[in-house]
């Protein structure tokens, strides 16, 4: 293979060539300093009552307000950051868990690879609601935190396969065994071999597990299991029905917060196809 | 192949779905309700008190009496009468001419069946046997209560919330049956009979043969009366705007703007607060904590809650803010106003600060909040149900309250078991609740305010969850338990000695008054029951327990919208 | 003539550019001649291969012109070509080891592929098993999939399933590279009775693997840098080759006959030219020990100095002068 | 073959075994103390109270050894017996479920599949067609990226509120009785349209896009261009790479059968369609721990059951596991 260097640029090169890469980045970025600078536009907590209730958008409250006059804009603000925050957590320990699970199954394959791979399909079947529930009632207050954790360690087993599969077919290049045959560790020949030549698979899985985790989170907290102190997109549109913003035509209560999710979360997707055609010459349309 | 698919799901669906036939119910005949019941109609016995399907009792089961808690009257229903013929003996005097749904005739003998299995089988009416000697058949159409000690005020609940079942179809039920039986098909003596029920609905038909019919004259307009089971608020109020509830018992927000807009949706009152008043909202203290236990402590709280928000914010106006003494508006004659005046609280942050440096609470450490005169630290939570959103709103405000006159007090929302269980077992700081609905008496009130003893709350589960223990307070309960029904100066003297404890103490705080949630649709029926002289003060209320004050001829009343 | 290449320009687009992969190649192979094209890696021969049958993106036809039999290809043209591919021109690609769809069986994707080109399975089942024999491989090979095959077995059922029409030529792209010593020589083998069975009329055999193509080729054509070197029959590249390129790569050769490793043509000092921008004049020059002024300027014609012996280069061209 | 299949079921049992264990602590580790919820909701009177309070502790054998009442739980599964709702006290957990059921299979089923098919020759169809690819598979990825609830919010508010078309909420109208008649079935269909539409539209984003990204590798690959090399016809090449991709997406779906499930949840709960997935709100908000129990116990059968059959019908379609490799690309 050519010096990793000179494959970088070239990464770097296609990556600023291609047109859903830039879009969905692009469309992420904007959500994300949303997110960090939106703070600042507004001095409201999410459950102060601010204003006149059932206040349609207008120029003092940007998404009008809700049925008490919250201001829906810093709700939904707050609740942006809150996503990205299940993200990159739980995407994170979702990937992480994955990586582990699925190198050591590929790796050593055999027993180990037999009972993780039983590991991976118990949690896939056993319904996380069902657990999250008996946790839930354990915690006098829910955080973001908490149930991002959460959702890393129940949302892992399928990137385990997918990076199970990649790695089978990475121990079996000369350069692995290679590594093998002059003693590495298998930990190290792990990260130090195949991850390298993984990492855009890697990446992926992460952005993949990220949007995951948000659409996931954002479910949990529509039935109520969301976070107890704190506001997110899923709990802003729980409120919504829960005090009948449809039948009060109360659009900008409920349109936000899932537009935002769809957003960000088809962005990620996009950008995951994008980065697909970067990393995979064969996929690169010229 | 996907059709094939479909078909094949169907076919499973109908192997599933019972009821061969198709029944389509006619819109201008039929009475659609809503917001009493939370899942699919599952129990047709009137004993279950808190989960039988709408109507069982009230539509179905019916009891001796009826009351208007509005016009505080005793309506003879299916008895003609009740009279002390001593100052121990009750004699009821049964209606002739009724017949059970299935053709037998009700008779004085059912009536004594009512109450004996009281005896053996643990139901509602079981206490009455605390103080009810014997019950006598005197002929068919008489019935004598013979009790030790009578208490007048409780008998005069018992006579219109007791459901009369026909001995000839319960005498062979086991206790248990009697107790938590499903009791399907049911036969009462009801202005209704059973028709069909599903996933959603409860189904009543009309009876053509009705005792009322002739006897009184009533005549209830729907031939089928449909109870839909509860759905999310939005559904609840856009069936409403959309005039497919006829009469909705959910509490549901923003119905306000609903009935000032214009859609056709009226309820009792055509302003604030819209809803007739049904129970009190207190915030109880847990008077086993420190500093909870401490009178001046309370009092402050008292005054720092702006309950006004409250009403206007979180319940946009819909609900009132309750009398410091707690007692509904359809007790209003019960309150002793002066002593209220000296006595009672209102919101004025100042005075509560006052209050609590007076009893030498002090911000010791000036972290903002006050510590106790020991000066140990205070945090304390005020807890409501997760998901009983406007209950978690109204907790906000009254934490906001308390911290701006310094009181460290955070909202916590567990769920419902959690609550519950830190209610029962006193483990809780303060939280909300209304457990008593409107009664014919302020008893039951004081009853659940001071229930004794505080060993037995837990399993008891009625009322006095703040543990307050005056034997004075207990006695003056029990006392006017015992003052004769529509003794107003009689009850009027102990309630205002009860009320002087309870303003002194405040063993709870009294906030606000939950609305009798009840919105109308004027799309199929009109003439609903509202605050106007010209039309009907009845209750339009699905909720167990209310058909029996008056909802049933609320139903007489309405009449087709042209 | 059963090919004739004349000018032919395949280039290869990138973001950075045409890069000239196959600038110009003018060459004929006769019937019944199996002709070996060697050359280093990235110097155009399997371009030559590619374009001749499936010549699609980043490919794309420059100009030249091809004729198979007298009939021109529409090379530039992936639909057109299809009634040409197979029937009169065919390949055993480079990853003959994974070129069957793994999912079917084999039997059932030759039916299917054939039926496609409106060809009677039935009758041509027969033929099938004859050959199937002729490179022993079992009938059973039909009902298997493809993965219950050996790497040689794959091989082997891909050349069968190429050759089934009898095109007038067919491409071998580095068939044997994969295989060890003794399969090469088989499958090398089998190559040329396929040629003398005549169920090819003409072959082209791509390979770095200069052994080989004594072994089995009638002429040898050189490549380097996009660009024809020189062609000649066998005996002669090996033995008195002409064009300094072709003798530095012979020399560099070990004894004929001997199998050698991996290390290929690396004999000689220096690297390709860059074919993005080629050089002007002759593309060896830099590392050629013998160029002289005109190779920087003039770029030299591709001529037949002899018969059947073709090269590029000024040298030797003044030689013959 | 025989081996693969024994591993597969012993698999099964496990997390079976696993998950019915997970779904036993529920009612027995919330805090609190389901009798009292029951008689809190049940607002029986003080004395009744009392009693009803020793009886149901027995009557749930609440007061056994935890590890007794573990046994008896397993004995009452394989009984059909989940004990007594408290919502809907005092009908038992199992037929309440049944009741529910047929609406989740009428509802899950033809979403599904349809999404799964119709998505799949879409993403196949779009992939390496440019205008398609470009035009309409963004809507594709903003599609799957929906949560479920909004789109059915979403739907609900515009052809139901805004635009009355379709009914906000039920199974069927109030004014119909379950019953084998056309009315019915028309009825039914009419409400079953927007909760079947925006669990089929997110489905169909997310398989439509997962095909197109699958075949494009297959198109890619050496066995498409050999094909292309003998000038078979597109479409010939197009259905192998397609048949190929198909495996990758079998495999999704039983993957993604957990995330569906809670799709069909919201869903229910947005259109109060009287499924499981409503169910389970209802419970929860009610904290009717035995019937939640039930609820996920079918949830874990279903989720076995389908598990198994798409595990059968890859070795039908995947010969690579048919032969020798014995399961280990599963």
């Amino acid at each position: 293979m050519t010096k990793p260097k000179k494959r970088i640029n070239e990464f770097l090169y296609f990556a600023l060539k291609n047109k859903r890469l830039r879009v969905g980045l692009s469309v992420v970025l904007f959500f994300l300093i949303l997110a960090f600078v939106g703070p600042l536009l507004t001095d409201y907590k999410w459950d102060d009552y601010v204003g006149p209730a059932y206040h349609p958008p207008s120029y003092e409250y940007w998404f009008g307000t809700t049925t008490f006059g919250q201001d829906v804009f810093t709700q939904f603000i707050l609740g942006l950051k809150a996503s990205f925050l299940v993200g990159i957590i739980g995407g994170g320990i979702g990937t992480l868990i994955g990586v582990l699970v699925g190198f050591t199954a590929g790796y050593h394959g055999g027993m180990i690879d037999e009972f993780l791979n039983m590991l991976t399909n118990i949690v896939i079947v056993i319904p996380t609601l069902a657990i999250l529930l008996i946790i839930s009632v354990y915690l006098k207050v829910r955080g973001v935190l908490i149930e991002s954790i959460f959702i890393g360690f129940t949302a892992w087993p399928w990137a385990a396969r997918a990076i199970r599969a990649q790695t089978f077919s990475l121990r079996s290049r000369d350069f692995v065994d290679l590594a093998r045959i002059s003693g590495m560790k298998p930990l190290k020949i792990m990260f130090t071999e195949i991850a390298p030549n993984m990492m855009s698979y890697l990446l992926m899985t992460f952005i993949l597990q990220f949007g995951g985790a948000i659409l996931i989170a954002a479910t949990l907290d529509f039935i109520g299991l969301g976070p107890t102190n704190a506001i997110s997109l899923g709990l802003m549109m729980n409120l919504a029905v829960l005090w009948g913003a449809l039948p009060l035509g109360m659009w900008w209560w409920f349109i936000p917060p899932g537009a935002a999710i769809a957003a960000i979360v088809g962005a990620l997707y996009l950008t995951n196809v994008g980065l697909d055609e970067v990393f995979n010459p064969k996929l690169r349309k010229l | 192949m996907f059709k094939k698919i479909i078909l094949l799901v169907l076919l499973i669906v109908f192997l599933f779905s019972g009821m061969a036939f198709a029944q389509v119910y006619e819109r201008s005949e039929t009475l659609y309700t809503s917001g009493t019941q939370w899942g699919p109609p599952s129990s047709w016995n009137p004993y279950n008190t808190g989960g039988y399907a709408m109507g069982t009792f009230g539509l179905c089961y019916e009891s001796l009496f009826l009351y208007d808690p509005l016009t505080n009257e005793y309506i003879p229903w299916l008895a003609e009468s009740g009279e002390w013929i001593s100052s121990k003996v009750y004699e009821l005097k049964i209606r002739k001419d009724v017949k059970w749904n299935d053709g037998t005739m009700f008779t004085a003998k059912d009536v004594k069946f009512t109450f004996d299995i009281a005896k053996t089988a643990a139901i509602g009416l079981s206490p009455i046997w605390n103080f009810l000697g014997s019950v006598d058949k005197v002929d068919d159409y008489t019935v004598q209560l013979k009790f030790n000690d009578p208490l007048y005020q409780e008998l005069g609940w018992y006579i219109y919330n007791n459901p009369i079942i026909p001995e000839h179809i319960w005498a062979s039920k086991s206790t248990k049956d009697v107790t938590s039986g499903i009791g399907e098909n049911p036969v009462g003596t009801g202005a209704y009979m059973f028709e069909a029920s599903d996933q959603s609905k409860m189904v009543w038909k009309k009876n053509p043969n009705w005792w009322a019919n002739s006897a009184l004259g009533l005549d209830p307009k729907p031939k089928y009366i449909i109870d839909l089971v509860n759905s999310s608020n939005n559904v609840a109020l856009g069936q409403v705007i959309m005039g497919q509830y006829d009469l909705n018992n959910n509490f549901l927000p923003g119905i306000a703007s609903i009935v000032d807009g214009g859609y056709g949706i009226s309820t009792y009152f055509p302003g604030p607060p819209y809803m007739i008043a049904g129970n009190t909202a207190w915030l109880l203290l847990n008077l086993t904590k420190k500093p909870m236990d401490d009178v001046a402590f309370r009092q402050a709280v008292a005054h720092a809650i702006d309950v006004d928000q409250i009403v206007n914010v979180v319940y946009g106006k819909i609900v009132s803010k309750a009398d410091p003494s707690g007692l509904l508006p359809i007790w209003d004659q019960y309150i002793d106003k002066e002593l209220v005046d000296q006595l009672g609280f209102s919101y004025n942050p100042e005075k509560a600060k006052a209050i609590l440096a007076g009893a030498g609470y002090k911000d010791v450490d000036s972290d903002g909040f006050v510590e106790a005169p020991d000066g140990s630290k205070i945090a304390l939570s005020v807890v409501v149900p997760f998901g009983w959103s406007d209950w978690m709103e109204s907790i906000k405000v009254v934490s906001r309250g308390c911290q701006a006159v310094g009181i460290n007090l955070t909202p916590e929302y567990p769920d419902y078991p959690q609550y519950l269980d830190s209610k029962l077992n006193a483990t809780f700081d303060m939280m909300i609740c209304n457990d008593q609905q409107m009664s014919s008496t302020p008893w039951t009130y004081y009853d659940w305010m001071f229930q004794n003893p505080i060993a037995d709350i837990a399993t008891m589960q009625n009322g006095n969850y703040s543990r307050y223990d005056n034997e004075e307070a207990f006695a003056l309960a029990d006392e006017l338990d015992k003052v004769k029904v529509g003794d107003i100066e009689g009850m009027k003297a102990v309630i205002s000695k009860l009320e002087k404890i309870e303003l002194t103490d405040l063993p709870l705080i009294p906030l606000w008054y939950n609305g009798m949630w009840s919105q109308t649709s004027n799309a199929v029926w009109t003439n609903w029951p509202s605050s106007a002289e010209d039309s009907n003060h009845y209750l339009a209320a699905t909720w167990r327990g209310y058909w029996n004050m008056t909802g049933i001829l609320m139903l007489c009343d309405l009449e087709p919208a042209k | 003539m059963s090919l004739k290449v004349k000018n032919l320009k395949v280039y290869y687009q990138t973001l950075k550019g045409d890069v000239k992969a196959l600038d110009g190649a003018t060459f004929t192979i006769g019937d019944g001649e199996i002709m070996g094209l060697a050359g280093e890696s990235g110097c155009g021969k399997s371009t030559i291969s590619n374009s001749l049958i499936l010549l699609k993106p980043p490919m794309r036809f420059v100009g030249g012109r091809v004729e198979l039999d007298n009939e021109e290809l529409p090379i530039w043209d992936m639909e057109k070509m299809n009634d040409f591919r197979f029937k009169k021109i065919s390949t055993i690609p480079q990853y003959a080891m994974n070129a069957m769809n793994p999912i079917r069986k084999i039997g059932k994707m030759v039916s299917e592929i054939l039926k496609s080109k409106k060809v009677d399975f039935k009758s041509t089942l027969p033929e099938l098993k004859r050959r199937l024999d002729l490179v022993e491989l079992s009938h059973d090979v039909l009902n298997m999939y493809p993965l219950e095959l050996s790497g040689g077995m794959k091989q082997r059922m891909v050349m069968v399933l190429s050759t089934l029409m009898n095109p007038s030529l067919l491409m071998a792209d580095e068939i044997t590279s994969a295989l060890d010593v003794s399969t090469q020589k088989a499958v090398a083998e089998m190559l040329v009775e396929f040629r003398d069975r005549e169920f090819v009329k003409s072959m082209i055999v791509i390979t770095h693997d200069i052994s080989i193509l004594y072994q089995i080729a009638d002429s040898i054509m050189i490549m380097y840098a996009g660009k024809l070197a020189e062609k000649a029959p066998t005996s002669v590249i090996i033995n008195s080759p002409r064009h300094p390129y072709t003798k530095l790569l012979i020399s560099s050769l070990p004894d004929i006959g001997v199998k050698y490793s991996q290390k290929k043509l690396t004999g000689i000092p220096g690297k390709p030219p860059m074919l993005l921008i080629p050089p002007t004049g002759c593309r060896f020059r830099e590392r050629c020990p013998v160029a002289f002024q005109k190779c920087l300027n003039e770029e030299p014609p591709f001529v037949e100095i002899e018969k059947g012996h073709f090269i590029s280069c000024w040298k030797e061209f003044e030689k013959n002068a | 073959m025989k081996q693969y299949f024994t591993r597969k079921l012993f698999i099964y049992i496990l997390t079976f075994f696993i998950a019915v264990t997970i779904d036993w602590l529920i009612p027995r580790f919330m805090p609190g103390n389901p009798v009292q919820v029951l008689l809190a909701r049940a607002s029986l009177h003080a004395e009744a109270a009392k009693e009803m309070y020793s009886y149901y502790t027995k009557a749930f054998g609440l007061d056994l050894p935890l590890w007794k009442q573990y046994l008896s739980f397993w004995n009452a599964i394989f009984h059909g017996d989940l004990g007594t709702s408290i919502l809907l006290f005092p009908q038992p957990v199992i037929k309440i479920i049944m009741r529910a059921i047929p609406y989740d299979i009428f509802l899950l089923l033809p979403s599904i599949l349809l999404s799964w098919f119709a998505g799949n020759k879409f993403g196949a169809f779009a992939a390496r067609t440019k205008w398609l690819d470009n035009t309409v598979l963004p809507i594709g990825y903003i599609l799957t990226a929906t949560p479920y609830m909004w789109l059915a919010i979403l739907l609900g508010w515009v052809l139901a509120m805004v635009f009355p078309i379709f009914p906000l909420a039920y199974a069927s109208s109030p004014a119909i009785i379950h019953s084998f008649s056309w009315i019915f079935i028309a009825d039914y269909l009419w409400h079953w349209i927007l909760p079947f539409s925006s669990l089929f539209l997110v489905m169909f984003g997310g398989w439509a896009i997962g095909m197109r990204n699958m075949i494009i590798y297959e198109l890619e690959a050496d066995y498409s261009h050999y094909l292309e090399a003998l000038g078979a016809p597109r479409k010939l090449v197009r259905r192998y790479a397609f048949r190929n991709a198909i495996l990758p997406q079998v495999t999704g779906l039983a993957l993604q059968l957990g995330i569906i499930m809670a799709g069909a949840l919201v869903t229910e709960v947005v259109f109060s369609y009287p499924g499981i997935g409503y169910l389970i709100l209802g419970a929860i908000q009610n904290q009717d721990f035995f019937l939640i129990q039930g609820c996920f116990l079918f949830i874990i059968i279903e989720v076995l059951i389908a598990n198994f059959l798409i595990d059968v019908l890859y070795i039908i379609i995947d010969p690579r596991i048919r032969i020798g490799m014995g399961g280990k690309s599963a």
